[in-house]
């Protein structure tokens, strides 16, 4: 790009800013156009998951439904309340989108499409994407409602917290592979893709991921049942179709990074010779995590306030630091490889780290969730006493499903034993 | 590449409208805002330092490196501070704060 | 000095940094002085990244701006009652302007090369006067940072100083924070 | 420093440190979780058990040149300057000599056996016991006693043994009274804590003047050291009052022995120690505590000796006392070992018993034999005492399940004494003060009733358990076996004979003795040691045939089991209710289902019945593997026959294993005691002594207990003694009253009327009150001097000052921001003058 500018005369710098200019936009332009698609998948996925059949008029499957809807937002007023404190106000989504927007500057679509190879990718995908919590602040604030403000607290608590888990099992497959950079990491997944060595990490990455975008099930934010969907409460017409997009595109960028990050983003057969093959792959991959990510939001009821923040002190953030500690002894613990061989020798090779890895994470996720289970246990043990202390003072009470047991119990034994 | 005195220039300037928030302003907040100014500043230094005398030894990054650290503690405490005057005394204006006059 | 795109970028990014900086210290909003700490600290990315330092760059907008400045504007919200101030600057805020003034002008004489002549002085003598001269990193700054942190000769002793510094703000901060409950 | 902590030099730091650390481990964290914690104590001793065995093996066995040999001194160990004193160093250091490698083949392994059945013993008690709710606090103490005991074995120096024996007091303290909130308990524990204290002091005494002589308590420096421990010995360099060094130093030492090993005059505390549970009693009567006692002055024995050698007749002070005191305490424990009616109680007595037969034989010289004799009776008595303990388990189990039954009015029913003890006044007030002057009254306790067994520690109650808890049994027979000596198979019969054979020197070797005086020591060690053997054989035959023989006596011993399944029944209990209740019809094809289902409820409830007997028993076994065949690496090579098992040939030859490994730690070999006596017809008398006084003591036992008593009837040792001798014997021969008497009551009386009432209240008070009197006069009449004259003149200074403080106060206005302008204007004022000037 930067060589078509140089030819037509531009001066070597002013050409290499235009032509990454152009690569920007075109790159920004195609990522932006993404959620007209993945709102249509998700209207059609999440339909059939609650047995409609979603939007079916607008062209073949409904699938330029989301035109009429662009158009529809296009044409809604934008309010602009009284009281609001404009500045903030008006500038909270566009943060938004292009907090989001910037993610996709370090994702390595093929071995020679990549936006920038920073060597700090995988640091700078963290760093702007904490840039929403800004424009979720702001909406919250300058909006001047109880609603919004309430739901700015959460995204704070919320999202400063999740970010916790989100960086340490971030760090895990840095650890393994030895750089920041996003192009490195998918080179390293050459072999074995990371999921492979620490499913765990995986996991947790995709779940404090989840938080981070405030999907179901961690949509505390917008909340529609209770805080009538919270920030976004004022907004009206575009821009509120620009938090909307923020949300879809950084939902799908988030698979789009699982996928580069555990997934081995463009790695499959001939990827390496053939570039677009690459990019086929990286979208399969991602919209497989996708769709995991959208059944995951259409089968989890949402959590509760203090249930959202002990999941993650309490569960993410001491399974991660332990995964990180962990990973981290096993992988200094084993001798570098000898990687030089053909690709079957190197699978070979790689094999004894992959499945100590693999080992030694399994083992977490099944000693944490025993833990868990236990914790819970105790916690319905405790919970059904409460009940039946209440019970026992006969107030009238909408008993839990045990204590409806109990109930039974009381009444059928008459001369047990 | 643009000289060092430039960068040098930046920093204390922005060192000086840190130092200024802090001797002006009234609300602690506020303060404490004009504080992450003047770490801010010298970070810039630290690094500007760092790149144009000796880039071959990374002090000049780690130190910027503790001073975030430092920041970071500075904020929670500093926060947690003013929330706790707030509570007490209803106000987060530095000037009411003053029983430790006599 | 000719004005390659790096300087343009340099002086936008010390722009953003310096009004940023003096809306902070200005702004009457106290919410609206946080959003513009979040510029200034911004520019301070960008100036960053221009002194090939990306690592602080990334760590900068992470902590600082996605961490620190949420904090504050987190503690802003909670004292939100103050929020109709009319008098943003206390009474002695001339003094302080005319004292930070001068400390500027000091600070000038000092680091730049004008002040040469009028101090009769070179002070600035053991800097670098012409930018292109600087040597340039040839190493990735991430894997160095962590060598440096993690090393005997390096800062070891330091790095895990400030670790307990950080743990022991935060149970300081949880502590003074905190409702007193009733005992 | 390049540190190879597997290094045999190195590993002895490392043994004390897991039971120390699990000791920390538990009291700070785990405080909460029981198993947990038994489980991290009870590995943390197999750690200490899987470094310390190695090390045995390797110095024992693969070592050749080990130990004191050819003048040079070849041990495993390393030390660190611990304290730098100016003119010299203080080192801290482990050493492993022969002596210690002994010590660390059977402390590990006892403790370990004690950890596991602490485990099941602290288990079978129900859940709101104060055994339970103290169960991880025990094991934090077991393991503190282990790390010290270990610490104690280790050291090489007195002053770290002296450590690691105040910590295991500290223990004995805290688990003697583990159960305080009896009365009884608790005040055992300050008998037991007080009396080793006395000794303690003694010890302390010594070891200062030995540092002060030799300027070390290296045990390098001094008892290897040929020149220090000739310059102690010789009363015209070192000493006083015509006693050299050494004399006085040894006779400290071995005051601290006797403290702690529970000799002659303070022997005291032992049975009342028995208030511990009871692998507490195990752990201080077999592996650690009395076993240190006795190591200690095993230890220092060529100090004890030095400038003597008993086996010329020359006895030192040291030895005498030891040689005198070990005598009466062997016959004394052993004969009131026999009045005993609580199954711990003739234990203990035997434990003191047996303790005086080393501490004797230690008097004559005998070296290996007393710590031959130590190994093994570690060995038996760990044994015995948890025999004891399963013992009382099942008849607590049984009275558990009369009491379940309904039968309670077949629970003998007794009151615990509490009211009348040794320790006097008896009143504690409400928050726990000391009684006020008008409430105290000097009573002399009229009578102690010490006779007072608990119900199920009695063996009047017992008989016939053998077929209720087999295991037990036997393996308590081959403990009681080996108490006893039985020949040939069973350990002590080894280190009896041994001890024996060393007291008969002054007949087998008479030739050693002549033209060096009387060897009246040998002689008297000799004829008690022989007696109290019989004695000891007595009262085990006793205490085995009531408590395992015959019929039951009471209900309690017909229900006693290990095997208690009371939780285990109501769990299930409470199962079936519910599921009757919500699916009635489905409920049996569940039960069936589940019968033959393994699931992990089953299994639970299945180990909950039988683990505890398991982790019981199972360490039981272990042991009584010990304490039959420990004794043959210590067999008398002329022994006929089975002397094969020694290299030799059937008549003659081979060697005492443990009499090469043992006395190399000395400079001066000990003898060896000949097998027979001198001349043309060698008659083996050590073995024949032995053998008589086991036959004898047993045959006794049999003919007087072999038809098991009735329940209720009177004990037939009763009518030979006397009614009132064997009172008498039940009351400790009331030496305890007699301390009590003479001790106590004087000391009270004087604490609180002389140094509380006379010189405290009425003097000093009166005193200062007087004193105070006289001041606040004397203040007044200055007061008004100052009111007037002073204040005049003061008034003035200070308004002026306040009007001055008054205007210059402007200045600090609590306003933060405009002292940082000051100062900041006064920083920029420096700047700008500098820059000016320079």
């Amino acid at each position: 790009m930067v060589g078509i500018f140089e030819d037509l005369g531009f001066e070597a710098g002013l050409a290499a800013v235009l032509g990454n200019l152009v690569g920007v936009v075109v790159l920004a332009t195609v990522f932006l156009l993404l959620p007209i698609f993945t709102i249509w998948v998700e209207r059609k996925v999440a339909a059939r998951f609650q047995n409609r059949i979603g939007p079916n008029r607008v062209g073949p499957y409904g699938i330029l439904q989301s035109f009429p809807d662009v158009v529809k937002l296009l044409g809604k007023e934008l309010i602009l309340p009284r009281n609001v404190d404009k500045i903030p106000y008006l500038l909270s989504p566009i943060i938004m989108v292009a907090a989001v927007v910037l993610i996709v500057a370090v994702i390595p679509l093929a071995p020679t499409i990549i936006g920038t190879d920073l060597s700090i990718g995988a640091l700078y995908f963290v760093s702007v994407g904490s840039l929403t919590t800004i424009a979720i602040v702001m909406a919250g604030w300058g909006s001047n409602n109880k609603y919004a403000l309430l739901g700015a607290f959460r995204t704070v608590a919320q999202l400063i917290s999740y970010e916790i888990p989100l960086v340490f099992s971030l760090l895990i497959p840095i650890l393994l592979v030895g750089s920041l950079s996003m192009q490195t990491i998918v080179e390293f997944q050459d072999t074995y893709w990371i999921i492979f060595y620490v499913p765990t990490a995986a996991v947790i990455f995709l779940v404090s991921n989840i938080a981070e975008i405030g999907r179901a099930p961690f949509d505390l934010i917008e909340a529609e049942s209770e805080l009538i969907a919270g920030y976004m409460i004022e907004y009206s017409g575009m821009a509120f179709a620009m938090f909307y997009l923020a949300e879809f595109l950084h939902a799908f960028l988030v698979a789009v990074i699982f996928s580069v990050l555990f997934l081995g983003g463009w790695q499959g057969p001939l990827a390496q010779d053939v570039p677009v093959l690459g990019i086929a792959y990286l979208t399969i991959k991602s919209f497989i995590v996708y769709f995991a990510m959208l059944w995951v939001r259409m089968t989890l009821p949402r959590f509760r306030i203090d249930h959202l923040m002990a999941f993650n002190w309490k569960f993410l953030v001491p399974v991660s630091i332990v995964h990180v500690l962990v990973t981290a002894g096993i992988w200094s613990a084993l001798p570098e490889p000898d990687l030089s061989g053909g690709w079957f020798a190197r699978l070979g090779e790689e094999f004894p780290r992959m499945a100590l890895n693999l080992v030694a994470s399994v083992v977490i996720a099944v000693v944490s969730l025993r833990l868990l289970r236990q914790y819970a246990e105790q916690e319905r043990q405790r919970l059904s006493e409460v009940t039946a202390m209440v019970e026992h003072k006969q107030y009238p009470l909408a008993t839990t499903g045990q204590g409806a047991q109990s109930n039974v119990i009381v009444v059928g034994t008459g001369s047990g034993d | 590449m643009v000289p060092l005195w430039m960068y040098l220039v930046v920093s204390a300037a922005l060192f000086c409208i840190g130092a200024f928030g802090v001797l002006a302003r009234r609300n602690a907040i506020a303060i404490l805002l004009s504080i992450e100014l003047m770490l801010n500043a010298a970070n810039i230094n630290l690094v500007a330092f760092w790149r144009y005398m000796n880039p071959t030894v990374i002090n000049g990054q780690v130190f910027a490196a503790f001073v975030f650290a430092v920041a970071a503690a500075e904020a929670a405490v500093g926060v947690a501070l003013i929330l706790s005057i707030y509570r007490n005394r209803q106000t987060v204006m530095v000037e009411d704060v003053n029983i430790l006059k006599w | 000095m000719e004005l390659t795109w790096q300087a343009i970028a340099f002086f936008i990014f010390s722009a953003l940094t310096l009004g940023g900086g003096f809306a902070v210290v200005t702004q009457r909003n106290i919410f609206h002085a946080a959003l513009f700490l979040m510029l200034s600290l911004f520019g301070t990315a960008g100036l960053f990244v221009l002194l090939i330092a990306p690592f602080l760059a990334a760590v900068q907008v992470l902590v600082y701006i996605g961490a620190i400045a949420i904090l504050v504007l987190f503690a802003i919200m909670l004292t939100r009652r103050l929020m109709g101030l009319t008098i943003s600057l206390n009474q002695q805020w001339p003094a302080a302007a005319l004292a930070m003034l001068v400390l500027f002008g000091v600070l000038l004489l000092v680091l730049t090369p004008v002040g040469d002549d009028i101090l009769g002085q070179n002070w600035s003598a053991n800097l670098p006067t012409d930018g292109d001269t600087a040597p340039e990193v040839t190493y990735i700054t991430v894997r160095e940072i962590g060598v440096a942190f993690s090393t005997q000769n390096g800062f070891v002793l330091p790095f895990e100083i400030v670790s307990l510094l950080l743990t022991s703000a935060l149970i300081g901060a949880i502590v003074v924070a905190r409702e007193d409950e009733a005992i | 420093m390049d540190i190879n902590w597997l290094d045999a030099n190195y590993l002895p730091w490392l043994i004390p440190v897991p039971p120390l650390f699990s000791f920390l481990l538990i009291i700070l964290v785990l405080g909460r979780y029981k198993i947990l914690s038994a489980v991290v104590a009870t590995s943390s001793v197999f750690l200490s058990f899987l470094m310390a065995w190695p090390l045995f093996f390797k110095a024992a066995l693969f070592t050749e040149d080990f130990g004191f040999r050819d003048g040079v001194y070849r041990v495993f160990g390393s030390h660190i300057t611990w304290m730098d004193l100016g003119y010299q160093q203080f080192k801290m250091g482990v050493t492993v000599d022969p002596l210690t490698t002994t010590l660390l083949f059977m402390v590990p392994l006892a403790m370990l056996m004690i950890f596991i059945y602490s485990i099941g013993y602290m288990r079978a008690y129900p859940e709101n016991d104060p055994h339970q709710i103290r169960f991880s606090r025990f094991f934090a103490y077991l393991s503190l006693f282990a790390g010290a005991m270990l610490t104690l074995v280790v050291a090489d120096n007195l002053l770290l043994l002296f450590m690691g024996w105040e910590v295991m007091g500290l223990c004995s303290y805290l688990l003697i009274g583990f159960l305080f909130e009896k009365k009884s308990a608790y005040q055992a524990a300050v008998k037991a804590f007080m009396t080793t204290r006395i000794a303690d002091v003694f010890f302390l005494v010594g070891i200062g003047y030995l540092f002060a002589e030799t300027g070390s308590l290296s045990y390098r420096d001094i008892l290897y050291n040929e020149a220090v421990l000739e310059r102690l010995g010789n009363s015209d360099l070192t000493g006083f009052l015509g006693l050299s060094a050494a004399a006085i130093i040894g006779t400290l030492i071995v005051i601290g022995t006797i403290g702690k090993a529970a000799q002659f005059p303070l022997h005291v505390w032992l049975p009342d120690a028995m208030e511990g549970p009871t692998p507490v009693s195990a752990m201080i009567h077999a592996a650690a505590m009395v076993s240190a006692g006795v190591y200690l002055v095993i230890r220092f024995f060529p100090l004890l000796e030095a400038g003597g050698n008993p086996h010329h007749a020359e006895y030192t002070l040291p030895l005498i006392v030891m040689g005198v005191l070990g005598s009466v305490t062997a016959l004394g424990g052993g004969f009131l070992g026999i009045a005993q009616n609580d199954i711990k109680r003739v234990l203990a007595y035997s434990t003191i018993s047996q303790l005086g037969f080393m501490v004797a034989a230690l008097g004559i010289g005998a070296y290996v034999a007393a710590a031959f004799h130590l190994i093994t009776h570690a060995f038996f008595k760990a044994l015995l005492f948890m025999c004891s303990g399963a013992v009382i388990h099942a008849m607590e189990h049984g009275e558990h399940h009369l009491h379940e039954m309904g039968h309670d009015d077949a629970i003998p029913h007794r009151v615990q004494p509490g009211e009348a003890t040794p320790y006097g006044t008896d009143y504690i007030g409400p928050h726990g003060e000391a009684p006020n002057d008008l409430e105290w009254q000097p009573t002399v306790p009229a009578g102690i009733d010490l006779s007072f067994v608990a119900v199920p520690n009695d063996m009047r109650l017992m008989g016939g358990l053998f077929n209720r808890i087999p295991v037990t049994a036997l393996t308590m027979l081959a403990g009681s076996l080996s108490l006893a000596g039985f020949p040939i198979l069973s350990a002590g019969f080894w280190s009896k004979d041994e001890i024996l054979a060393d007291a008969l020197l002054f007949i087998t070797e008479p030739s050693a003795f002549e033209g060096h005086g009387a060897p009246w020591l040998h002689i008297l060690v000799f004829f008690s040691l022989f007696f109290a053997a019989m004695m000891t054989a007595f009262y085990t035959t006793r205490m085995w045939i009531m408590t395992f023989a015959g019929t039951p006596r009471s209900e309690i011993a017909k229900y006693a089991t290990l095997k208690h399944e009371h939780h285990h029944h109501e769990h299930e209990h409470d199962h079936h209710h519910d599921a009757h209740a919500v699916v009635p019809h489905d409920a049996h094809e569940h039960e069936a289902e589940e019968e033959n289902r393994f699931s992990w409820e089953r299994f639970k409830a299945w180990w909950s019945v039988y683990s505890n007997s398991a982790l019981m028993q199972g360490p039981l076994v272990v042991l009584a593997f010990f304490a039959i065949f420990a004794g043959f690496v210590g067999m008398h090579p002329n022994f006929p026959i089975l002397n094969i098992l020694t290299g030799g040939n059937g008549a003659s030859g081979g060697t005492n294993y443990f009499y090469n490994l043992v006395s190399d730690t000395l400079i001066h070999l000990p003898p060896k005691p000949p097998f027979a006596t001198e001349g043309s017809i060698k008659i083996p008398l050590p073995l024949l002594s032995s053998l008589t006084a086991f036959f004898v003591g047993a045959g006794l036992g049999y003919m007087v207990y072999g038809v098991p008593i009735e329940a209720g009837e009177k004990d037939r040792s009763e009518a030979f003694f006397g009614s009132q001798l064997w009172t008498a014997m039940q009351n400790r021969l009331y030496i305890d009253t007699f301390y009590l008497r003479t001790f106590y009551v004087p000391f009270e009386w004087f604490a609180r009327k002389i140094s509380y009432q006379a010189i405290d209240k009425e003097t000093i008070d009166e005193f200062l009150h007087t004193v105070a009197d006289t001041m606040v006069s004397i203040g007044e009449a200055l007061k008004m001097l100052n009111r007037v004259v002073i204040d005049g003149v003061g008034d003035g200074i200070p308004s002026l000052i306040a009007s001055a403080g008054r205007y210059f106060r402007n200045i600090q206005s609590g306003s933060i921001q405009q002292y940082l302008l000051f100062s900041s204007g006064i920083l920029l004022l420096i700047v700008v003058g500098f820059l000016l000037i320079v």
